[in-house]
């Protein structure tokens, strides 16, 4: 099983999540996160001075699946968090060794049953 | 020359004070009712239709409200509070700028209501416009034909605190304005069917509801701009309609969904109050309570038919709460009042001329709002960009976050 | 008959304001008392107590309490506001619909106070049937007793603005509730050691602690029901009692755990206020000040008694607040009354009536109270279920949650 | 003996509450302006300004500001209310004991202005010194130098509600104890650069505003411990320079910026009520606008200001809009006062009087209180350690979380 | 070394923290997550209207522990988190290669000093 | 590419973060998470009642770099974040097998480009 982790825009995240539906991936875990990357930062403004806020929110979305399937979820994401602009957001992949539902107790190899 | 009450000047102070809170009561409502991307927005929205507001009733338009005596509208000789001392006003036993304090909080008010369904899409710079625009002409004008000695106070027509001069007009103007907008983004379905977008903190919104409640005994209460045995039947009528607003749209809601509903039951309230803002001085404690009843109906299902058929998009429900309330309390004064109600005396002259002032109102409001609203639109813009709503109007029309931490630092 | 008294009106009518943002104040405390995932729970309890409270109130309980001359209770010729117009009340130089007014807005906090001990567990269904109850019979018939002319009234029993009548009602019918609903899960550890529960908002809580505090000048000084030369002995004895009780609590908790203790402290200027509602116009500043320290430690102690000895889970302080300190305001009046007092006078029977009203009012109210709680319990249910409490009432009995957002969306 | 106004008794009880929920202002804004991690923090000096300062002001400060004809300072005849009643005081047609009320709600003002520069930093106890020391010495002798007939009561200087009594008091107390203090961790850049430190809620931050702005009616209009025809220009010209405060505060900083500023506007809104409090009486509606104008304007330079030049930290501009802007509104009472302004009468000894009142008030309160500062420093510490500081008061002094929360659990 | 993620109820934390403390597991990072699994989303209302939410709460329990003690760790987990309705949450189990701890600046093997 | 985890205290933050950034290690995603370590839970009170949390606020940063530059950026961070006292934190190194930028659609090998 691979995870991948994407940090992506918080105003594009209803998008992904319906691209995501779309080609049939549900499961994920969503967290609120900051982020820096390229994307030096934005100026605020507090009681008439200027500031710069390095750290900016953004969205981490977990998907754990098999491997084969790995592809298709990358390219959805790259397509429905895109904007353009920097700040998009990064992607990581890197391997599950198991995934147990509590539910069941079961293992999976797959998640979507 | 009369004399000056000093019980009633100490009164209609009081009562301004109390209508000056319910500016922080629509601030914390709306607020709570949207996302908090667009806190900062809406407080900056609220904050400056205090400033902006007062300052341009302050220059014109009490003059155009209450000077002269023209039917169509007031003169100018008031502008900048000219002759407006400690006088008397009129033939009340008040300071005249005790009386122009009271109508300043009064006017602010109508704009307000803009504010909550036209938030979290409008540029501020557009709001700014409208809000001004309202409070220095339109606003006024409507305050001339009822309470100015103009054309609809020549007939008859009874508007005690305000159902049609303050609500109506705050409520025509928002649609007017929701409309031009149009929705928020994810409002509705790709099908068109209206979705809920959840607000971001019902405590907040709760501060809110008791504080415009409260307000509303000096907004009722305080248009009798004197203390004597009226002021207890209009703080009756006016928190019992409250009661029976908050009441069946608590139960009807709880019926039609399964589960009892805050936001539904504070909107119930909220239109118990502005419908029994025109009849409180008219009507029996009883009639005040079935007002409060109907209006809390009304406004659920004025809700879903003003999103569901018109695909209109409120935020806080103002056009249901104070549009469509306002003139069923209009209305209900044509119908209850004791002295010339249809159900009281079997007389149906009263309420053809609440019929005709409540339509007049409309017919000058609402297009004139629409006419406005697509002004801006054409030439400075009223709507914000799809990222920047997207974003929230927050952190990119005011370069702020209501929530600014991230880590408890 | 009674002339009217415009600057009487007046008051009474802002008084009434003041009490009603009592609620408010008791909605916000509660709610930063309690966790996030109970507070649309909490602020639909405080909306609904307002509005049923004053329903029933309406309909039957104001009635009940000022109407007619038994010993134990009044009569039902006053249901509907039925006869109540402007003209004087009784004695009063007051509109009757004003002097009901100021009724129905004290009536429903007597209900309020139940809200906060059994918050987080209770069904809402059941704590509206509580509310309905108390309003509608309990606290009318107290109300009875003691200011509608019943048999306390006629043994001299003094209880001016309601340490009994209203916050020691309040008091007892919350220890009934708590008691029969049992603690929250997780407040007693394994072997019976209570544990806190830690609320969700201190700023919240603190716009509570603020707006009864200023609301009780309203209620404590409105209870006078005229302005004369009592009404500055009545808001000072009031706010240094406050003070008193906030100083002592303040104090003592940071003497006891090493830091100052901000809940506490609310805790203690609240015990202060509701120690001084009986004895506000019978007592010296001094004395008021004493009052109010001595009240100040009573509620730190019983909030640790309460759970430790009786394991009693009441999540606000609500019983010892309200009810200890209610008993203590009211035995306070018998022995520092200027004019009664065991300490001032050196007589003993003013302290022995208000021990034997105080001890009446627990015998009617705690029994009823326990019947009530236990009727529910056994027909339609008092409790949530455990998944339900778990997982708080607010998305499962109202399918919302106070704070919808994850994201800023 | 004058007889007790009734009317006028109760506008100084309702002024009383107004001036009080001031409190809740002071605590709501200071705690939206500052970082959650201090929540607690900021809001137990609230309570405790409220507490002690009521406490120490009672016991002697009354007496200090009010008993005694001597020139400097009162004496000690009324500590503990001795001899306050019911019958009038002075020339006043107003029990004692409402009088009494009044000046103690005022007083507590003064060190509540302190508690919001000292903020995020200082040590509890330290704070609590500070407080007891201003409100039972400091601010009661300049209270008596011109509201209890002192030296420059004697000369003419005039101040109606306290620009320099309650305002410059507490500015100048805040700017010597954020002197001594220093600055926060990070609120200046290596170089020397101040830094924004954001606070963290925006919404309780306008809670606090609109309820400073409503309780300004009583601080202003209450001070004329009466109701006359005064009442609506006071009340008139208080309104209309916040509005003028917030409109240039809001225009300057969006023209500077390129984004109007919510934190900033509030600051110019308050700046207009600070400055308005001593010439709200003596002063026409549209002097009162320009005063205002010109508050908004000095307001945003003086933040910049005191922070670049001065490298001193004051988290929420209190030094800025209580201590400039009570000079300028204190100065402004010479420049546009109707029977004594420079500008409206040529005259120029009013303006010299305000400049000397000004100037020994600062004389007298900037070294006493860096005295004081430094003196605390040098024994119990004024300041807490780094760590603390940087984890925040809230968890290390209170033991406490504002928001204990971490899952909605 | 091995990262067990489980993402859980938020009202079985307590209990699973509980147990876990009970078999001497006591480190542990935990996250405010919101997920989305088998589990549709849950209705909610709004000013009278119903919608659907389908990220729910839930939290994310990290331990970091050695592979020898995954498998009791992961029992107590599976048995404290059950409910058996859906939405019971999911349990991932992946490689780290290297734990430092900051106070000591060592190296770890046993999470367990 | 490694992925590093380092569980820090909140007031360490803005010191880690200078730190990283004058070395020129600028990407990053951050957290706001409860631990507990070995540090046991500390004291609070409420209404009076003193109470323990064992779960005390922290700070979880994640840098995803290349294999060469974990070494100095852990020692970065083991600087910044150390007090000495208990609950210093904690860092975690494993691996990414794959870093892909959004906006430019783009697989990764070094994290700053
Ligand atoms: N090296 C990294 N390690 C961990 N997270 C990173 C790293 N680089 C970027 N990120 C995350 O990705 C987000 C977007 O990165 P950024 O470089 O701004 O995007 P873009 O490539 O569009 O400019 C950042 O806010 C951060 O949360
Ligand atoms: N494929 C996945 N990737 C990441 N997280 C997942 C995945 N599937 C489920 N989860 C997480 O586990 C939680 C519970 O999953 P769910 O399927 O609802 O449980 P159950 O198996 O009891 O139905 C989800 O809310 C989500 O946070
Ligand atoms: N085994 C573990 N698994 C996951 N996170 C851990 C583990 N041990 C510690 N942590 C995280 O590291 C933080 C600091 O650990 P702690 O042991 O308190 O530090 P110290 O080593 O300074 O005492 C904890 O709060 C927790 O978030």
């Amino acid at each position: 099983m691979k995870k991948i982790e994407a940090v992506i825009r918080p105003e594009r995240l209803d998008h992904v999540k319906g691209a995501l539906e779309e080609m049939g991936c549900l499961g994920m875990t969503v967290t609120e996160v900051r982020g820096r990357g390229s994307q030096g930062g934005i100026e605020r403004q507090w009681r008439g001075r200027k500031y710069r806020v390095d750290l900016l929110p953004k969205i981490k979305l977990c998907i754990v699946i098999e491997e084969k399937q790995v592809k298709a979820v990358v390219d959805t994401i790259l397509e429905s968090a895109y904007t353009g602009e920097i700040g998009d957001g990064k992607i990581f992949i890197s391997s599950v060794e198991q995934v147990i539902r509590v539910r069941t107790k079961e293992e999976e190899g797959s998640h979507n049953e | 020359m009369i004399e000056i009450s000093y019980v009633d000047t100490l009164w209609v102070l009081i009562a301004s004070s109390l209508v000056f809170i319910m500016h922080l009561g629509f601030a914390t409502l709306e607020s709570g009712f949207t996302r908090s991307k667009n806190t900062v927005s809406i407080i900056m929205k609220n904050l400056s239709t205090v400033i902006v507001g007062s300052l341009v009733f302050f220059i014109i338009g009490f003059s155009i409200a209450f000077s002269g005596d023209g039917a169509l509208i007031g003169g100018v000789n008031l502008a900048f509070m000219n002759g407006i001392t400690s006088a008397p006003w009129g033939d009340l036993a008040l300071p005249s700028n005790v009386f122009f304090l009271f109508q300043m909080m009064f006017a602010a008010t109508a704009a307000t209501i803009v504010s909550g369904a036209v938030a979290e899409r409008i540029k501020f710079t557009a709001y700014l416009v409208i809000c001004a625009l309202l409070v220095a002409f339109i606003y006024p004008t409507i305050a001339h034909w009822i309470w100015g000695g103009g054309w609809l106070a020549e007939r008859g027509f009874l508007d005690f605190a305000g159902s049609t001069v303050v609500h109506s007009v705050g409520g025509w103007a928002a649609l007017a304005s929701a409309f031009v907008l149009g929705p928020r983004i994810g409002k509705f379905s790709h099908d068109g069917k209206p979705l809920a977008i959840a607000g971001h903190d019902i405590g907040l919104a709760t501060i809110g509801l008791f504080l415009l409640w409260v307000g509303w005994f000096g907004f009722n209460a305080g248009s009798e701009l004197a203390v004597n045995e009226m002021l207890g039947t209009i703080a009756t009528t006016t928190y019992l309609s409250a009661v029976g607003g908050g009441f069946s749209a608590l139960l009807l809601t709880w019926k039609r969904n399964g589960k009892p509903d805050t936001g539904m039951t504070m909107n119930g309230i909220l239109a118990g109050l502005v419908a029994i803002t025109a009849p409180c001085a008219f009507v029996t404690p009883l009639w005040a309570m079935l007002i409060g009843l109907v209006a809390g109906v009304i406004v659920v299902y004025a809700v879903d038919i003003i999103e569901s058929r018109f695909k209109i998009d409120d935020p806080v429900g103002a056009i249901s709460v104070h549009g469509i309330n306002g003139l069923w309390g209009t209305l209900a004064v044509g119908l209850f009042a004791s002295e010339s109600g249809l159900l009281t005396t079997g007389s149906v002259s009263q309420l053809a001329t609440q019929a005709l002032g409540a339509g007049a109102t409309f017919l000058l409001v609402f297009p004139l709002s629409l006419i406005i609203a697509y002004g801006i639109d054409k030439s400075m813009g009223l709507r914000v960009s799809e990222t920047i709503e997207l974003r929230g109007l927050d952190t990119t029309e005011f370069g702020a976050d209501a929530y600014p931490e991230f880590v408890r630092e």
